[in-house]
């Protein structure tokens, strides 16, 4: 009955669908950035992407300061993340996103649950903003003690001549705390995507490096692009020490400065969100020498593998083996989860316009209770995220891109230590062992699928009303529009209220996920008996 | 502890706010906008605002929030926002074709100093803007007063862009109801209708934002009020203002602009407040007040006559909007509880004197502040504890942490259904607001009590 | 422990009720009876009766209940009563001057064998009961049935002995409410009137038992069915009883009696049920269901489908009114969530039957027992734990001790307000409960989540 | 402007207001049991009592069962108490009353949350309830194993003649434990009143002297009719402790059967309710040689008063002081409260219609504060609750009275003990010491009020509308038709949710409770504006 759908629809029919309701020259822009996958041959597909979105056409997108102080450094719990600006931006960035925190004690600092914000007025504008940022960052001193301040400049901040990197390094040295600053202004960039790499930027340039104690672990990873939405970061961290492997540094997850400061003593970077971090494992490779893999704890398959990735990486039998050990032992309930819920959920068809991975990622726990995706993109991602790190040198830079700072790293003068020597690089790789690979979404997608990038309102409808899928995956703005059609919705940015998601422990969360929404009874009473049946007639009883 | 840093002492600030009981401007114009049959809100500035407004209204009401933006990128800021609000325009009219685009700025557009009616002018004059498609539009700077502002303003756009006089009385009342619910609104046109008094309600949410499901996305719900409605606000006999802070402007420009006579009162949030409200729509229309409405107001009176010995003396934390906070404060009062700790994030000075004079039976020894925000209501808790706190869901970690009965009330409530569809304002919805706070004291004094004072009876 | 003997065990009994989901037939003629317009309930038996049946229904309601007794003594109990109900109606229609008196037994008059037809016969053969004063009256043993019984007794006689057929149709509808709160008859009423369905609901509690304070104590207030209306019953078009064990003997009377066709559905609690009250009435009058109705059932859906992580699959045990615990529990499928424990108090083999029905798509794996009582539900309960308990407020004993969320529903709820204002029966009704089933679910979420799993946005 | 009220209305008058709307017979019964009180001088003034009601009249009366079980064995933690008959008895019965009870442990018995009834069915009133009352017990003893079980007789039992004293003597002797019944059918006497006689009969006879053990204490007594409403027996009991006064027992707040079982060897009686516990009184006087005395602890004057009264009965010279002391000390606090209170309670107005003592004890509160009490009345009480105990041998007993059995009682052949002689009796009566003295509610009432007994629903209307009372006390039937009015309505019967209102703590929370009434400003509000000022011209305003 379904699952059918998926053949008896033409990808490329709907993209004519699509872009015939658009004036010609946005219909232009947006067929670059919609893209059918029509046969299973799909070498050469490109889909547009990290440009701009066009005026009016209601995106999912957010702003850079989301990306930098929501998304990177919101989960950072022992500084005081300080909004420059007014209100707004600091009010809606304030708890939000369900990153999860977990202090090591009831007086660890904890400033997750707090907003702090310059709450600029007129004046300021006026004026100038700087003496009331100093004002509030000293404020702040008196009331926390906090061992760190960062600052978050707002569309205003930029634009008025506010110099927030002067304030912080003059406030830095009066209260002798670290305190720093970015300019993450909104409208840099199109999209998030631009505030992750200022984040990426600051956070590297002012606070990694800064600890150069070594862990008492022989096997000892950051684990970058994971922000324990739903408490993921937990349930891998967890699943990582069972296989006898430590984190160092988390980015940013349940995080703190101090593993910010300490993560240049990792032996390996483990990067999730490709999107918001690789920079990052970039840095942190060329600076100290620390290599980096792409892994995904998303969906059974890709948690084992990634496991391996990491045991085979360290070369160590006995994690090898331990880590086998622990697969086994952690797929057992999976599979039967699987065997439990598949028989419903099967046949059926999902879509997913998300984030900057977890489109492609979250394909995996979908086919394996036998759904199909039929559409699927990103939010903010750029083409090597649809593409594959191949395209990188092939990505034109524009305006928007090039006015985000790309830093100059350098090997560092005395710490620079490749884990691996280049012979032991090329060894392992020539085994197949992919370092700084990431494919993308692209070879997940199906034949008759439609990838789309910056999905806009409109483009939603008309996928909805073509493709009929069963369920539909993306953020809280879409969340109710799609849910009118009778269609449940996922949100895979902040999983509604579950999770965690990640692991094999997580993948058994989204099983009975999926389960119940799509068989909740409530879809069915969509009509009403009058609806259904409006004839007119009385027909009277006793029972 | 969750609000773990939060200590005691209180220190005065001058430059950082922490917890704010408030947010910026464009977000109460989207929200006004929304109100407006066929509507699409517009944020003139950079993405990200939007996408916040959106997503917050979103998770209040839980329903589709439509709006689009003017997307800028670092070269509008630089070089002006007007070729991205043409082509906003464009876009907008073409694929999402509402009857009209509420376009709101924001400090983006404010700061680089975009003139917003100049640019919709040229997009009229170029056919941009179809003809018969309508955009109102309004400034708000977001580093000026707070949401509560915003929707101020756009409602204050609404009448003056809109209204127009004929001369010919339509024989109705105008009523902006301020910020507050769509079920609010639709209380008010009830109690409007009871006394067969003939409103235009703008803006109104109802219909909109509590909106049913159908298996069926409509971009454009019924309800809202219409533009047609809009237009003849001019003719109408008066207008009632309900709040001084969100509904004042609209009312008195249609005053001074059209001469259509106004009153501004409380938002109509528990018994006197609503009493007055009655009492303004019967004397403004020329009505009596029917037998219903009495027997609504009784039975008010009487649940809080029944409930004393629970309600009598209780202390009470209140942060939220100026218009709400000021009504729910004389309502806590009318019924013996005793207000002490009282903020507001939305600046005005008029906020402090109101409170004084609802609680003027307590003296000075009232905590009021107005801009203040939730840290400093939380210092005020540690150092003299309350019976029960009244909040939006921000106030859940002071609840939890401090051991609070919490009863939410007002915007943005992310954690609890209800808002939506019970309102809080007129008889109804005081029993309403009663019912959750009663049902919050007695929850635990049932937690709380020794066996032996677990009573069957309360 | 509050119900610290309450053993996980459970042993069969026979002949002990221990905390009974149930009380007598008199309290649901007084409770009836008070739903006439300008009634006086009258307890034929021992005075004690009627004093108790007062006490409840007032702590139910926080209102006056005024009913009278024929205080029998040991004498009358020897030598008839018959010479108290004439003292007794002498009495009160000289003092107290209803329109009508309903007179109920007790078990001490029944089982005596008083015939209180004879005596009213006489009463008003004598002038005892004056001329244009009515007198209608049930037996309603004790000993027989429950509370619901003796309502269904009371509402039979209102239709047998006032209703009168002229031939004419008044192109009414008549609705038989069912043992329910003045809220949901005024509910059923509001609904009735969105269809445009002219009704004569009977009885009809409501302005008798929600009134207002108004300075003045009214004996009969404003409210309640008309004599006049009563006696119309028998010309109107159709009836719907509401509630197989309140409503179904009086219009089934009105059917066999005077022809009155009439249809039995489930009271309309919830999604499905409200469905069926809306298109019976629909049907039988021969309308078309307006688009109001329908946006208030799609709201109620689309809250239930915003709502569902926090409903599937929660187990959920439940007491009261078999008609009551019917459709509740049809609710409660329909939401998602899982009725484990389903007890009445009130005895009818239909009730499991129903119930096996409503919760058909979970086979056998549902404990349910009527006539049973609240220590058994509390024994199953620890057999196999809940995720909420609805029941009346005597479930609070049970909630406190096993920890559980609990929502006060059914009669009596002594300990809280909101019953007598706000419906559980319609689309709205059903948003109520929602809200109440909802608040109560997440207050637990909220109070046990460790501090990085409290959540802002649920 | 308050207080006056009282001298401007003539009780002879209200009298006769009343009685014009009652049908004539019914009026001259009633005149009967309403009494003005006309003049200063009010030897000879009689209150007729313990009389049938009318039927018809709307009573405030309860029934025989209800003072049986409801009042007097209600609060007795310690045992099964079993309804026998319809389940409405035992239903309404179920914790309604306020009584609380402390257990001395987690696991000692508490069944006052249970509701234990046979609940006849139809066949049973035509076959007979003996058997399923039989099983009913055997079933309860088969769940709780309790030490005893009683049994209460609803209006059927007696109808249809099951012997539920012989099915208790057979039951007892099977399980050997202690098993017991009370005729106290519904329909028996003329209100609770009854029911209190009869459940005094059984327990005396059942229970009281089955344990000899005497408690190790210098200064032992029972605290007869207090039934711990609202918490008054703890504080009460707190009190005497702190003197040094030991409670061997209390009828029955609080109680258990262990200590009715010993409640003989206490040395003294001190009786609160006498309407309903005078029995017991006597009969331990009788029995046991226990003489008893009359106490309240309502109001702080007679608080102080009966702990004079309970040391001067020791002649022990410490506990004198003691008690002096503990006076002086709770005494201070109650006056301060009083200084608080009373500017605002000062020549306002109450009524109080309840009970068969607390109309009378609660008249002390009230005048503390400067209220004067325009009218009252008792419930269920006898002339002698009224007048006082030197009325009792001119009671005429009625066929109502006559059918409540009079036990012979006997002193005891080893256990009779006179705890003082015949010569210390005379030795203290003779210094004023009044033993087994009770004056009644008569003397408490001022010139120009009115005494009823018996008030119905008409009567309490009548004195509303002529005396406009500033507050009404009466029970829960009566609260809201008062409340209507817009007059304060306090339950003197449960306290609303309040209590404890005993001792000199009790004494406190009453005065801070008849503040809130009457200066809440909840009742300022009865008139909508409207209804103040109906022109219809509007003022249009800008602020």
């Amino acid at each position: 009955m379904t699952g059918e759908r998926t053949h008896t629809v033409n990808p490329e029919e709907i993209k004519k669908e699509i872009l015939a309701k658009y004036p010609p020259k946005v219909a232009r822009k947006r067929a670059k950035q919609i893209t059918p996958v029509s046969s299973d041959e799909k070498d050469g597909l490109k889909v547009g992407a990290n440009v701009r979105t066009v005026p009016g056409i209601i995106t999912q997108r957010g702003c850079c300061y989301a990306g930098c102080k929501g998304v990177i450094m919101g989960p950072t719990r022992d500084i005081i993340n300080l909004t420059h600006g007014p209100i707004g931006c600091g009010f809606y960035s304030w708890l939000t996103r369900r990153n999860q925190t977990r202090p090591p004690s009831d007086d660890a600092d904890n400033y997750m649950t707090y907003c702090f914000s310059t709450d600029m007025q007129d004046q300021d504008i006026v004026f100038g903003g700087e003496k009331k940022l100093k004002a509030a960052i000293q404020e702040a001193y008196d009331i926390f003690k906090p061992k760190s301040i960062s600052i978050f400049s707002t569309c205003p901040v930029g634009l008025i001549g506010d110099d927030v990197h002067a304030v912080a390094r003059e406030m830095k040295e009066k209260l002798g705390i670290n305190i720093f600053g970015f300019s993450c202004e909104g409208y840099k960039g199109v999209s998030q995507s631009a505030g992750h790499h200022i984040a990426n930027n600051a956070i590297f340039t002012h606070v990694v490096g800064l600890d150069d104690t070594v862990m008492d672990a022989k096997f000892k990873i950051n684990l970058l692009g994971e922000y324990n939405i739903g408490g993921d970061g937990f349930v891998i961290e967890e699943l990582l020490n069972k296989c006898g492997i430590e984190l160092v540094s988390t980015f940013s997850g349940n995080s703190t400065m101090d593993q910010f400061a300490n993560c240049h003593t990792a032996d390996l970077n483990a990067v999730m969100c490709h999107r918001s971090i690789n920079y990052v494992a970039d840095m942190l490779e060329t600076k100290y020498g620390i290599p980096w893999i792409k892994v995904s704890f998303l969906g059974p398959t890709s948690t084992a593998s990634s496991l391996r990735k990491i045991a085979a990486y360290f070369e160590d039998q006995e994690l090898i083996d331990r880590v086998e050990a622990v697969i086994a032992e952690e797929m057992a309930p999976v599979e039967a989860k699987i065997k439990e819920v598949k028989p419903r959920c099967e046949g059926k068809t999902a879509m997913m316009f998300v984030g900057g991975s977890r489109a492609h990622h979250y394909q995996e726990l979908f086919r394996d209770i036998g759904m199909t995706v039929l559409s699927a993109g990103y939010e903010f991602a750029h083409r090597d995220d649809y593409e594959g790190r191949h395209v990188i040198p092939d990505i034109k830079i524009d305006a928007d891109s090039r006015n985000i700072e790309e830093l100059e790293i350098e090997p560092d003068d005395t710490r620079y230590n490749p884990r691996k020597t280049e012979e032991e690089m090329k060894a392992l790789e020539e085994k197949g062992y992919p370092f700084k690979a990431y494919d993308g979404m692209i070879p997940e997608m199906e034949k008759g699928s439609l990838i789309i990038d910056d999905i806009s309102q409109h483009e939603t409808e008309t996928l909805i009303a073509m493709y009929k899928p069963d369920i539909f995956c993306a953020g809280i703005k879409e969340k109710y529009a799609v849910q009118k059609h009778g269609i449940p919705m996922k949100q895979l940015h902040s999983y509604d209220t579950g999770g965690p998601y990640a692991s094999f422990e997580g993948a058994i969360n989204f099983f009975d996920e999926i389960d119940r929404m799509l068989n909740a009874n409530i879809w069915q009473y969509l009509e009403a008996p009058w609806q259904k049946n409006p004839e007119l007639s009385a027909k009277y009883n006793w029972e | 502890m969750l609000l773990r840093h939060t200590p005691k002492e209180i220190k005065a600030r001058k430059a950082l706010a922490i917890n704010p009981a408030k947010t910026c401007q464009p977000i109460g114009a989207m929200y006004a906008g929304l109100g407006i049959h066929g509507c699409l809100p517009h944020s003139h500035g950079s993405q990200g605002c939007c996408a916040y407004h959106r997503s917050t209204l979103t998770r209040h009401y839980r329903e589709p929030i439509m709006a689009a933006t003017s997307s800028f990128t670092e070269g509008a800021s630089v070089f002006g926002g007007q070729a991205n609000l043409l082509q906003a325009f464009l876009t907008i009219f073409t694929t999402y074709d509402p009857d009209i685009v509420a376009v709101h700025t924001t400090c983006l557009s404010e700061t680089i100093g975009d003139d917003v009616n100049q640019i919709v002018k040229k997009a009229k004059a170029d056919g941009t803007i179809p003809e018969g498609k309508y955009v109102i539009h309004t400034p708000t700077p977001s580093y000026v007063g707070s949401h509560v502002t915003g929707f101020s303003n756009m409602v204050k756009a609404m009448a003056v862009q809109l209204a127009e006089k004929t001369g010919k009385s339509n024989g109705k009342v105008n009523i902006v109801p301020g910020f507050v619910e769509p079920s609010d609104m639709v209380e008010m046109k009830r109690i409007a209708g009871m006394l067969g008094v003939e409103t235009i309600l703008f803006p109104d949410t109802s219909g909109i934002l509590n909106g049913p499901l159908t298996g069926k996305f409509q971009m454009y719900p019924k309800g809202g009020v219409t533009i047609d409605e809009l237009k003849r606000t001019g003719d109408s006999i008066g207008s009632i203002g309900l709040g001084a802070w969100a509904s004042a402007d609209a009312v008195r420009a249609l005053d001074t602009q059209l001469k259509v006579p106004c009153q501004v009162h409380d938002l109509p949030i528990g018994l006197l407040a609503t009493d007055r409200f009655v009492d303004a729509l019967r004397t403004v229309a020329g009505v009596s007040v029917p037998d219903t409405v009495t027997q609504e107001r009784g039975q008010l009176l009487d649940v809080i006559s029944d409930m004393q010995p629970h309600l009598y003396g209780k202390k009470v934390a209140i942060a939220g909007d100026p218009d709400q906070v000021i009504a729910l404060t004389e309502f806590l009062v009318t019924m013996g509880m005793k207000p002490v700790h009282i903020v507001t994030g939305t600046p005005g000075k008029a906020f402090t004197k109101r409170i004084k004079e609802v609680t003027a039976r307590f003296g000075d020894d009232i905590n009021v502040k107005g801009p203040g925000d939730l840290f400093l209501l939380h210092q005020w808790i540690k150092n003299e504890p309350v019976d029960l706190l009244i909040c939006n869901t921000y106030g859940k970690y002071i609840a939890r942490d401090e051991d609070i009965p919490f009863v939410r009330h007002g915007f943005p409530i992310l954690d609890r259904i209800g808002h939506s569809y019970f309102p809080s304002v007129g008889y109804k919805g005081g029993l309403h607001l009663l019912e959750k706070i009663l049902g919050a004291l007695m929850d635990r004094t049932d937690r709380d009590a020794p066996e032996e004072r677990f009573e069957l009876v309360e």
